[in-house]
């Protein structure tokens, strides 16, 4: 069962590694968080893959930590990506 | 061959390649996201090389708050995005080659440590029952090398330091120019409510559960740090002003009671940072929640960056 | 049953990989942000759900599952928001064009 | 060979290129990014170490992990400084890059007097 496991996690790791080509193609800021969002999720998925085929349970942990983590930087990701076209960035030296 | 190993194969040469890709790829913004995917794939690797702790310390840091803070930084300078002119042929090729000459000289390194390889592993878990601790990282951290743990907390508020320094004579006291969602958003205020009680709890966790297993004062403050950060983003709270009693406070607590405790090891031990005998886990665990604390308040304020808008009377 | 059990572990983590095939394919072959975030949001929920559902039969202990089963619902409740979040900010740039 | 040197290797190849970014590309930011690839190359390498000293029932030698746990924490710090320090030179010079060709000119456009 672990090689299989293994087996697993390393599929999912070659498949949402590809999706990151949509990085390097954008077009916009917006697609470039589409894929780190599917990273981040497959990242997940690997760490608990590994977390069973090794069965060490404090991997899940980490599992849990980057959820937490990967919904925070999406969250200011977009704040930026929604942000930059609509205004400039609020600066002290506009007097 | 063993699938383990074909596993760690691709992972691999799929984080050196990425770190390639961090280093040429164009834009800034795609440069972040690289640089976070690696982020997260050292993650992966510190729990193949059995260190948990550290995974769970780049899971929170490489892929989250480092890439926030460089995130907000390149969105600013945006309009500089443009290469002028792209460095000379002949320095690339020889940044190039000595380059992969350092590389080449740290392999032959790695190719020929010595074996058996050296470790303190032995001498580390020989000990570790005196402090009452069952994370032999946090022993180290927290009873064999107290001073370095001492320290790098002092460096974090050095470094903040440095960084409010950096504003302007008239914000000084003011409140950082962390930018938040321009308009109110009912989603975001929804997330921004519904998740913090959930990292607030994750945090504590990380800390408590430090002292067994894998975790501790790090990772939990940096779980509040985000957790705090996105708080913010969602305008559910001001950006404190930095010049606020509670502020200065929540900073300092977690690294005056550690040295507190360090001279009462003078008193009532021998040493600085000594503990007590049969007293050592519950003071470890005290420094550690106020330590976790600060850590939260300090990292949340070195993303927030240098106050720019003066203090309103 | 620990064979049937296995077999469902296998089963169920095999789909869960083929849908992450499916959005990695999605959200490269897809003609626009919106659509491809609605790839994403496959993989988000049902992708990493079946790789959860077909671990709990291994994970040793009800806490250790427990544990699995919160980062599952972690995933999915902060996944649908970040969506809304993100086709909202589609959605603007496309009006700005 | 074992998983352990094939990750030092990594390390000792994001080490290279980190290294690379940090002297060939002029704009400050990307320096930053590169310095932190480098630094994660170093640390990779230590934990190379620490799982060769596995010991005493560990995955891994707890001394070196822990050394790279602080090692992250001051890493992190530095970054937040040096980012701090770009967007203030970017505000009053308007640049942000450094090369070693032309000095930085006086007649910035935000220089105050």
């Amino acid at each position: 069962m672990a090689s299989f496991l293994f087996c697993a996690a390393g599929f999912v790791l070659i498949m949402v590694a590809l999706g990151l080509v949509r990085v390097l193609r954008g077009p916009s800021d917006v697609d470039r968080i589409l894929s780190a969002q599917l990273i981040g999720t497959g990242g997940v998925a690997v760490l608990l893959l590994l977390a069973v085929a090794t069965t060490t349970p404090s991997v899940i942990d980490v599992a849990l930590m980057l959820t937490l983590l990967a919904t925070f930087v999406s969250v200011a990701f977009l704040r930026d990506a929604s942000r930059s076209e609509t205004e400039p960035p609020r600066m002290a030296d506009r007097r | 061959m063993n699938v383990a190993l074909a596993f760690d194969l691709g992972l691999a040469a799929l984080l050196v390649a990425i770190a390639g890709w961090t280093i040429a790829a164009r834009a800034n913004i795609g440069a972040i996201v690289l640089f976070m995917v690696d982020g997260l794939l050292l993650a992966i690797v510190w729990v193949r090389l059995s260190a948990v702790d550290v995974a769970l310390t780049e899971a929170a840091i490489g892929g989250g708050v480092t890439s926030m803070l460089l995130l907000g930084a390149a969105t600013r300078l945006k309009d500089t995005e443009s290469n002028p002119e792209p460095a000379k042929l002949t320095l690339l090729l020889t940044a190039g080659a000595l380059c992969a000459l350092v590389s080449a000289g740290l392999a032959a390194v790695v190719f020929f440590l010595p074996d058996p390889a050296p470790t303190l592993a032995p001498v580390a878990m020989a000990n570790l029952a005196e402090t009452g601790l069952g994370n032999p990282v946090a022993g180290v951290l927290f009873a064999y090398r107290a001073l370095d743990t001492l320290l790098e907390k002092v460096v974090l508020l050095l470094a903040l330091v440095g960084v409010w320094s950096l504003a302007r004579d008239e914000a000084w006291g003011g409140v950082p120019g962390l930018r938040v969602y321009a308009r109110p958003n009912t989603i975001l205020v929804f997330l921004a409510q519904l998740l913090p009680p959930i990292g607030i709890m994750v945090g504590i966790y990380m800390f408590w559960a430090g002292a067994s297993q894998p975790g501790g004062a790090f990772q939990g403050g940096t779980v509040l740090a985000a957790m705090w950060l996105l708080v913010l983003l969602a305008r559910l709270q001001q950006v404190p002003a930095i010049s606020l009693p509670w502020v200065r406070l929540l900073l300092v607590i977690g690294p005056v009671l550690f040295v507190a405790i360090g001279f009462l090891g003078f008193l009532v031990a021998d040493a600085f940072l000594a503990y007590p005998p049969g007293y050592a886990k519950p003071l470890i665990v005290i420094a550690e929640a106020t330590l976790t604390l600060s850590i939260g308040v300090t990292l949340g304020l070195l993303v927030a960056g240098p106050p720019e808008t003066r203090l309103q009377q | 049953m620990r064979l049937a059990l296995d077999i469902f572990t296998l089963v169920a983590v095999s789909a869960g990989g083929l849908l992450f095939m499916a959005g990695t394919a999605g959200l490269l072959r897809f003609p626009d942000t919106l659509t491809r975030l609605h790839a994403l949001t496959k993989v988000d929920n049902l992708g990493l759900g079946l790789i959860v559902v077909g671990l709990l039969p291994q994970v040793d202990g009800p806490l250790a599952a427990l544990k699995v089963v919160t980062v599952w619902l972690l995933g999915q409740f902060s996944g649908a928001i970040v969506s809304q979040l993100i086709a909202r900010a589609a959605r603007r740039a496309e009006h700005q064009q | 060979m074992t998983s352990a040197t094939l990750f030092g290797y990594c390390g000792a190849a994001m080490v290279g290129l980190g290294l690379f970014g940090l002297i060939t590309n002029p704009h400050v930011l990307r320096k930053i990014l590169a310095f932190n690839v480098l630094g994660a190359g170093v640390f990779l390498m230590f934990g190379v170490i620490a799982r060769r000293g596995a010991a005493a029932g560990l995955g891994g030698d707890p001394v070196p992990q822990a050394l790279v746990i602080t090692g992250i924490v001051v890493a992190f710090s530095a970054t937040a400084l040096a980012v701090a320090l770009l967007v203030r030179l970017h505000s009053e010079t308007g640049q942000t890059t450094v090369s070693s060709e032309d000095p930085p000119s006086s007649s910035g456009q935000g220089v105050r007097s």
